[in-house]
C-alpha cells in the first residue's frame, strides 16, 4: 500500500525511475536484503534477532572464493557457501539454546564480530578476492527476459519458506514458539530445535544471499554485508512484524525490502547529496510506517463506524 | 462410580518432593489414579496442587520420589514425553497461544499430518480436518466463540477456559489432568465441562480435577485427596454427608 | 563543444573526498558545457551503495563516470555501464587487474607509504619500537599504506610491537594508541594509516604526558586535526596526497576521452611528505 | 564476578595490565560506553531499544563544537550537547509513543540516520572540528589523583540514575512498564509519558557521552559514536538485563560496559592480530555470559541440596 | 442491605455501546450503583461483563452512551482519571507486575511520596509505609504469601488474586468493581474476599461484583444486573428463592 504511493510519488519526481532498466536495478539492489530478510523474519517470529546476517554473508564468499581458487565449479562453490552460512546459523542456534542464554542478542552479536574476524583472516591477501564460476556469475548479476535473475532467487526462496511456514507442522511451531515459549514447552512442542532451526535457516538464507552478491560483484569480500542485520531487521519490522514474536507474514519482509531499496534509488536517482540523503532515508522510514499505523487505525475506525450504521 | 478401588491404578505418584529454592513446594506426596475414576485434587490456595500436575505432565522434574504409569516406573523429562505417554493437561494458565486461532490452538504439538514417515515437524499440515474436526469438538462443547478464524487473543476469560479444555479432551487416552478448568466458567459453560469430565471418566479415562469447587467435588470426584502446605493430609471419598469433613481437612484444624 | 554529462561519485563522507568534490565542481563552473552529478557512499564498506550509484547515474543517461572506487568488486558494474557506452576513470586508487578504465587519476598508496617509511627510517635506529594503527582492515588502499611504509622502513631493525585496526577513526585510535603506550613503555615511533587515528594518537600522547619529542608519530591523509597535531610539535609527519589536483585531473581526462581525444592510463597526481615547516605549503 | 575472574586471568597473561595507569586507560576507555549504556539500560528497562545514541552523540558534539567557535564557554558547550542530546531522545520518545509506533526500532534507526546525516551536514567540512573549551577537555581528558576525571562522570550519572530509578516514584514506573505495560496503564500510570522520559534520558546520557568523549579527543566529530548502539546494548545485556523488560539493574550494566573495555584493552596489550581480535571479542563474550549463566544454574542447584539437608 | 433504593446513585451508566471491529460487546446498556450497596453483574461467558467494567474504569472508551458520576456526566478518558475519581478495579487478568514484590504491586500507579508539591513522578517514594501498610493489608486478609520480598511472578494463583484483591481495597473510596474476584481462590481465601466485599459496602462504596458463583450472589448482593450477549435482560433482587430465575435469565430461553 504505502510502497505503492510512494513509487507513484517517486515516479511523479524522477522520470527515470519507472525505466525498465531502472526498476531492474531495483530489484537486483534488493534481492540481498530481501533474502536475508527472509531468515530474519523466522528469527522474529520466534522473539529472537540475528545480529550476525551480515558477517556471515561475508565469510560465506570468503569460503566460496577460497572453493573457487581450488576449483571452479558453480555447484561446488555454492554448497560451500550455503554450509559456511549454515554453520554459522546452527552455532548460533545452539550455543543460543543449550547454553541457555537469557537472549539471542549476545552470541548473535559474538558471531558477527567473530565471522567478520575469520572472514578477514581467510580472505587472500585479507581483502577482496575477484573471480567467481560463471554460474554464480549468472544467477547474481545476470538476467532473463530483462528480469534479474536475482528476482527469481529471493521469489524461489520466499515461496520455498512460505511454504515451509504455512504448510509445514514445523512452520506452526514457529509461531507457537513466538506467540508463548512456556505454552509452546507445554504442549510438548520442541522448542529448542525449533529455535535452532530458524536460526540455521537464517544463516542458510545469508549464503544465498552470499551466492546473489558474489554474482553480482562476481567476487567475495571479507567487508560485504556491513550493517545488513540492521537494514534485514528495519525491512521485517517495517513490514509489520512484531518483536513480541509470533505475528507477522513474510511478503511484508520482503515489501520493508524493496521499500528500503526504493527509497535509496530514488535518492541516488534525484542526485540528493549524501548527508541529505541519510537524513532523507530516516525521514522516509519512519512516515512509511507512521502512514500504515494511522491507515490501520482509519480502517479500524470506519469498520466500527460502518457496522454501527449496519446494525 | 465405575471405578474397580481393586484394580491397579493406571497412574501412581510415590513420595513426591519438589522445592524452589526455599520454598518446599512437595513433600512427600503419594496419590493414585485409576480408569474410570475421577480424583479429585483439592488444598486452598499454595497447597502445591499445581505443582504436582506439573510435575506429572514434566514441566517440572521431581527433586525426589516417583511416577508409575500402568505400574511401570517412568521419567517424564518433558512434556511432549508426558503428552505421548497419554497424560493430557489442562493448565491453570491455559497454556493457550494467543496469536493462533482455536483450531491452531486445539492441535499445537499434536498436529494432524502427513506423510507419516516423515520427521513430525517437516510433514505437512491437514488444516481442512483439523479445522473441522476443532469445530465439532466446540460444537459439543456449545462453547459460543465471536468467530473461529480469530485469534484467541482477544475471547473472554470464558471462552479461552472453554478452549483450552476442549483441547484436552480431543487428545485424551490415559489421564487427564484439569487444574481448576471451571474457573472462569460460566453457568452453562462449566456445566459443559462437567459434563465432558463425566465423558472422559466414563471413556476409561482417569481424571484428576483440580477445583475450589466443592459442589462439582461432591457431585462428580470419586475419592479426594487433600493437600495442605505440600503434604498430603488426607484423602476420602466426597459426599453430601462429609462435606464438612473435607472442607475442615482443606483449611486445616483451625477452621 | 558538445555538452557532457559527467556522474563523480566519491567514497565516502571524509574531507578528502569532499576536498576532490570541490574540485570537481568548481571544474564543471570552469567548463561551460559540462554538467556533473555526484554521489557519495556511506561509510569505506558500503559497497552496494556504490554499486547503486552506479547504476542510477547510468540510468540518468551520464556519458562518463569518475570514480573512487570503494572495493574492487564494483568493477561488474562498471562493466554493465560500458556496455551501454559509458567511459570509467578511476580516481585514487585502482581496481586491480580491471581493464575496463579509460584513465586512472591516483597517488599510489604503497608509495606515498614508502615515503611515511622511509621518514620513520631517517628517525628511528635500530632496536626501536613502532605502532601501527591500521586503517580498515581489509581495504586495500588502507593495507598499502601499511606496507609500503614496512618496504620504506627496510634497512633499520625496527622491532613492530603492536599493529591494530581502528577503522578510521579516532576514538578508536585513541584507545589502542593509549593502549600500545602502556604495554611498551619504550615506544618510539606510532604510525597510522589515516587522519583521525593520528589525531587521536596525538591526543593520547597528549593525555598521557608524554613529551612530544620522546615519540615520533607519523599519520597519513594530512587531515582531521592533524594540521593542529603537527603545529603542536606532537605529530611530526603525515603524507599528504592531492585530492583537489586528482579530481581536476580525473574529470579532465574523462572529459578529453568523451569528446575522443586520447588521454594516458595512468595520470599520477602525487603525493608529499608534510612536517611542520613544510605544511603551510598544503592547507 | 566474572568480570573479576576475567581481570585475574588477562592479569597474569600481561604484567602492563594491572598498572595503575593502565586501569585509568580503561576506565577512560569504558566511560563512554559505561554513560550511554545507563540511558540505554532504562530503554530496555522499558522493553525498547535505542538505536540511535552514537549518530545521537555524535551530532551533539558536533553542535557542541559550533557553539564552542562561538564562545570558547565550558558550560555553554555542555549546555548544547546535552540540549542536542536530549532533543533527539525527545524526538525519539514523540514519535515513537505519539506516533502509535508499534516498535522504537524504527524510529531510533531513523534518528540514527538522520542524527548522523545532521551532524556531517553541520560540521564545518563535514569534518573532525579540533578544539574544546578547557573545561570540558579537563572533564574528558584529565585525572584527579591519578583517577581520570570521566571515571567520575560516570559514577555521578550512575549514582543519580539510580536514585532517580530507585527513589523515585518515576523509577517504579519504569519497571511497571517494563513489566507489563497493559496492566501499567490500567493501573492509572502516565505510561506514555513514561516511556518518553526514558528516551529522553538516553539521549541526555548521549549528550554527556559527547561532553566525555569531546573532552578525551578535544575535538568534535560526525563520525564518533559509530556502532555504539551495539557496544551499549551489549554491556546492558552482559550485565543481565532482558529484553523482556522490567529486570536488570544499572550496576549490572556498568559491570558490562566496563567488561568489553577490559576485553579490547586486554587483546590490545597483548599484541593480538587484528583479525583475531574480532574473533577473540566475540568468543570471550560469549564466554563471560555463558559463564554467568552456568553460575547462576549452579548456585541454584547447590542451595536446593543444602535447603535439602536442612529440612 | 443497607443500601436506600432512594438516594441518587453514585455511578450511573446510561445506554453503553461497545464494539470490537465485528463484534458488538455492548448494545445500550444502563445501570445504576448506589453507596452501601453490592451490585451483582452476571452473564454467561462473553456476555460483555468485563468489556462494561474495563469501560467504566477508563481501559475501553465507550462508542456511545455516557457515564455519569454522583448525577454528573464524567468522561472517563483512561484508568487514571477513573481512579482519581474514586473507581477502583480488580481486573479479571488481574493486572499484576510480574516482576515487583506485592507491597510494590499494591501501590503501583498510587505510590505513598513525597514532597507532595513535586509532579508525581519526581517525588521520593515512601518505601517503608508502604511495606508496613501493604503487610497489614495482606495480614488481615489472611493471605499465605511464601515470601513477601519476592516478585509475584512465582506465587500461585491464588496468592495473586488475592493480592489484586487487596490492592483494590487500599483505595477504594466510591465504586469498586471486582471481575471474578474469587475464580482462582481457595475456600479461605475466598471467604476471605466476601468478608472484604461486605466491608467495602458497609465503608459506604458502591460494590460492582461480577461473578458466576450463584451462592456468592445470593449471600451478598443487594440487586443484579444480567447481560446477555451484550444485552441487558434483566434486573432483579437476588434471593434463594429466585436463584432459578436468575439462572435462566442467565443462560437465556431455552434453558
Ligand atoms: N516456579 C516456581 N518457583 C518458585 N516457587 C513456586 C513456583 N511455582 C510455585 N511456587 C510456590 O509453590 C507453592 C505451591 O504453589 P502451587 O501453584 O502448586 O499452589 P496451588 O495449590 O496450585 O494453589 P492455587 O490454588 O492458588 O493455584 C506456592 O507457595 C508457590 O508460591
Ligand atoms: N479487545 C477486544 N477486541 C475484540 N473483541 C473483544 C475484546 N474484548 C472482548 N471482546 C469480545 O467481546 C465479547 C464480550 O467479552 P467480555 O470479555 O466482556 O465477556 P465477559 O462477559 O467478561 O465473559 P467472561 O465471563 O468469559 O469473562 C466477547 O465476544 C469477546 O470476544
Ligand atoms: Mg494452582
Ligand atoms: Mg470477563
Amino acid at each position: 500500500m504505502i510502497l505503492i504511493l510512494l513509487v507513484v510519488g517517486i515516479s511523479l519526481a524522477t522520470p527515470n525511475f519507472l525505466k525498465p532498466v531502472n526498476l531492474g536495478n531495483i530489484l537486483a539492489q534488493s534481492a540481498v536484503i530481501a533474502i536475508v530478510a527472509i531468515g530474519q523474519h523466522l528469527v522474529i517470529l520466534t522473539r529472537g534477532i540475528d545480529l550476525s546476517v551480515g558477517a556471515n554473508l561475508a565469510l560465506a564468499t570468503v569460503i566460496g572464493g577460497l572453493v573457487y581458487r581450488l576449483a571452479d565449479s558453480g555447484p561446488l562453490v555454492m554448497i560451500a557457501m550455503l554450509t559456511a552460512g549454515g554453520l554459522v546459523g546452527a552455532v548460533n542456534g545452539i550455543v543460543y539454546v543449550f547454553g541457555r542464554l537469557p537472549h539471542p542478542f549476545i552470541i548473535t552479536l559474538a558471531t558477527l564480530s567473530i565471522a567478520r574476524g575469520l572472514a578477514l583472516e581467510f580472505a587472500i591477501g585479507h581483502t577482496t578476492m575477484r573471480g567467481m564460476p560463471s554460474e554464480i556469475a549468472f544467477i547474481g548479476g545476470g538476467a532473463t527476459f530483462g528480469i534479474p535473475n536475482s528476482f527469481f532467487v529471493v521469489f524461489g526462496v520466499a515461496a520455498l519458506v512460505l511454504l515451509m511456514a504455512r504448510a509445514m507442522v514445523w512452520g506452526r511451531w514457529i509461531y507457537a514458539v513466538g506467540g508463548k515459549p512456556e505454552a509452546a514447552v507445554q504442549m510438548g512442542i520442541p522448542v529448542k530445535w525449533v529455535l535452532v532451526s530458524v536460526y540455521v535457516i537464517s544463516g542458510l538464507c545469508a549464503g544465498v544471499g552470499a551466492i546473489v552478491l558474489a554474482g553480482r560483484t562476481e567476487a567475495a569480500s571479507p567487508l560485504y554485508g556491513n550493517l545488513l542485520e540492521l537494514d534485514t531487521i528495519a525491512a521485517v519490522i517495517i513490514g509489520g512484524a512484531s518483536f513480541l514474536g509470533g505475528r507477522g507474514h513474510i511478503g511484508h519482509a520482503l515489501v520493508g525490502a524493496v521499500m528500503i531499496g526504493v527509497i535509496r534509488n530514488a535518492l541516488n536517482l534525484l542526485n540528493v547529496d549524501v548527508f541529505f540523503q541519510m537524513i532523507a532515508i530516516g525521514a522516509i522510514i519512519v512516515l512509511a510506517v507512521e502512514a500504515d499505523v494511522l491507515r490501520n487505525h482509519l480502517e479500524a475506525r470506519v469498520r466500527v463506524m460502518q457496522s454501527g450504521r449496519a446494525s | 462410580m465405575t471405578a474397580a478401588a481393586s484394580a491397579s491404578p493406571v497412574l501412581a505418584v510415590r513420595n513426591a518432593e519438589k522445592r524452589f529454592g526455599a520454598v518446599h513446594a512437595l513433600k512427600g506426596v503419594s496419590l493414585e489414579a485409576y480408569r474410570g475414576e475421577v480424583l479429585a485434587l483439592l488444598g486452598d490456595n499454595g497447597a502445591g496442587k499445581s505443582t504436582l500436575v506439573k510435575c506429572i505432565s514434566g514441566v517440572h522434574g521431581l527433586d525426589g520420589g516417583e511416577i508409575e504409569l500402568d505400574g511401570q516406573r517412568t521419567a517424564i523429562h518433558n512434556p511432549a514425553a508426558a503428552r505421548s505417554a497419554g497424560i493430557e493437561t489442562v493448565y491453570q494458565d491455559l497454556a493457550l497461544f494467543d496469536n493462533l486461532t482455536p483450531a491452531q490452538n486445539f492441535y499445537c504439538g499434536r498436529e494432524l499430518s502427513f506423510p507419516s514417515w516423515l520427521p513430525r515437524g517437516m510433514r505437512l499440515l491437514r488444516r481442512r480436518a483439523m479445522d473441522q474436526e476443532a469445530a465439532a469438538v466446540i460444537e459439543r462443547l456449545k462453547v459460543r466463540l465471536p468467530r473461529f478464524d480469530a485469534p484467541v487473543a482477544l475471547m473472554s476469560g470464558g471462552q479461552r477456559q472453554a478452549i483450552a479444555v476442549a483441547r484436552a479432551t480431543v487428545f485424551a487416552r490415559k489421564v487427564v489432568m484439569l487444574d481448576e478448568p471451571t474457573a472462569a466458567l460460566g453457568l452453562r459453560e462449566a456445566r459443559k465441562v462437567l459434563d465432558l469430565i463425566a465423558q472422559l471418566r466414563d471413556e476409561g479415562n482417569a481424571v484428576i480435577l483440580i477445583t475450589h469447587n466443592m459442589e462439582h467435588v461432591v457431585e462428580l470426584a470419586d475419592r479426594a485427596v487433600v493437600l495442605r502446605q505440600g503434604r498430603k493430609v488426607g484423602e476420602l471419598k466426597p459426599s453430601k454427608a462429609n462435606q464438612h469433613e473435607l472442607v475442615s481437612l482443606i483449611v486445616g484444624a483451625e477452621a | 563543444e558538445d555538452n557532457v554529462k559527467l556522474g563523480f561519485i566519491t567514497k565516502f563522507p571524509v574531507p578528502f573526498f569532499a576536498t576532490m568534490e570541490d574540485a570537481a565542481k568548481a571544474y564543471a563552473a570552469a567548463n561551460p558545457g559540462v554538467e556533473i552529478i555526484y554521489g557519495q557512499g556511506t561509510s569505506a564498506t558500503d559497497i552496494e551503495g556504490q554499486i547503486a550509484q552506479i547504476e542510477s547515474m547510468v540510468t540518468q543517461g551520464v556519458q562518463g563516470i569518475a570514480l573512487t572506487p570503494v572495493d574492487p568488486t564494483v568493477a561488474p558494474a562498471l562493466d554493465k555501464a560500458i556496455s551501454q557506452g559509458v567511459k570509467i576513470v578511476l580516481m585514487d586508487n585502482s581496481i586491480p587487474d580491471w581493464k575496463g578504465l579509460t584513465s586512472l587519476a591516483t597517488t599510489d598508496n604503497y608509495a606515498a607509504g614508502v615515503i611515511a617509511g622511509q621518514y620513520l627510517k631517517s628517525v628511528l635506529k635500530a632496536g626501536d619500537t613502532l605502532g601501527i594503527l591500521e586503517g580498515v582492515p581489509g581495504v586495500p588502499a588502507l593495507d598499502d599504506r601499511v606496507n609500503g611504509m614496512l618496504e620504506g622502513l627496510k634497512g633499520v631493525e625496527v622491532k613492530v610491537v603492536g599493529r591494530a585496526g581502528t577503522n578510521c577513526t579516532e576514538e578508536l585510535g585513541i584507545n589502542v594508541a593509549q593502549d600500545l603506550l602502556t604495554a611498551n613503555p619504550d615506544l618510539k615511533a606510532i604510525y597510522a594509516a589515516c587522519g583521525p587515528p593520528a589525531a587521536g594518537a596525538a591526543q593520547a600522547i597528549k593525555n598521557a604526558g608524554i613529551a612530544s619529542d620522546a615519540i615520533v608519530l607519523v599519520g597519513f591523509d594530512f587531515c582531521c586535526g592533524e594540521a593542529e597535531a603537527l603545529t603542536a610539535g606532537i605529530e611530526d609527519a603525515t603524507v599528504a596526497q592531492f585530492p583537489a589536483k586528482m579530481a581536476e585531473l580525473g574529470v579532465d581526462a574523462l572529459v578529453k576521452a568523451i569528446r575522443g581525444d586520447e588521454v594516458p592510463l595512468l595520470i599520477d597526481s602525487g603525493a608529499a611528505l608534510v612536517t611542520k615547516d613544510t605544511m603551510s605549503q598544503f592547507q
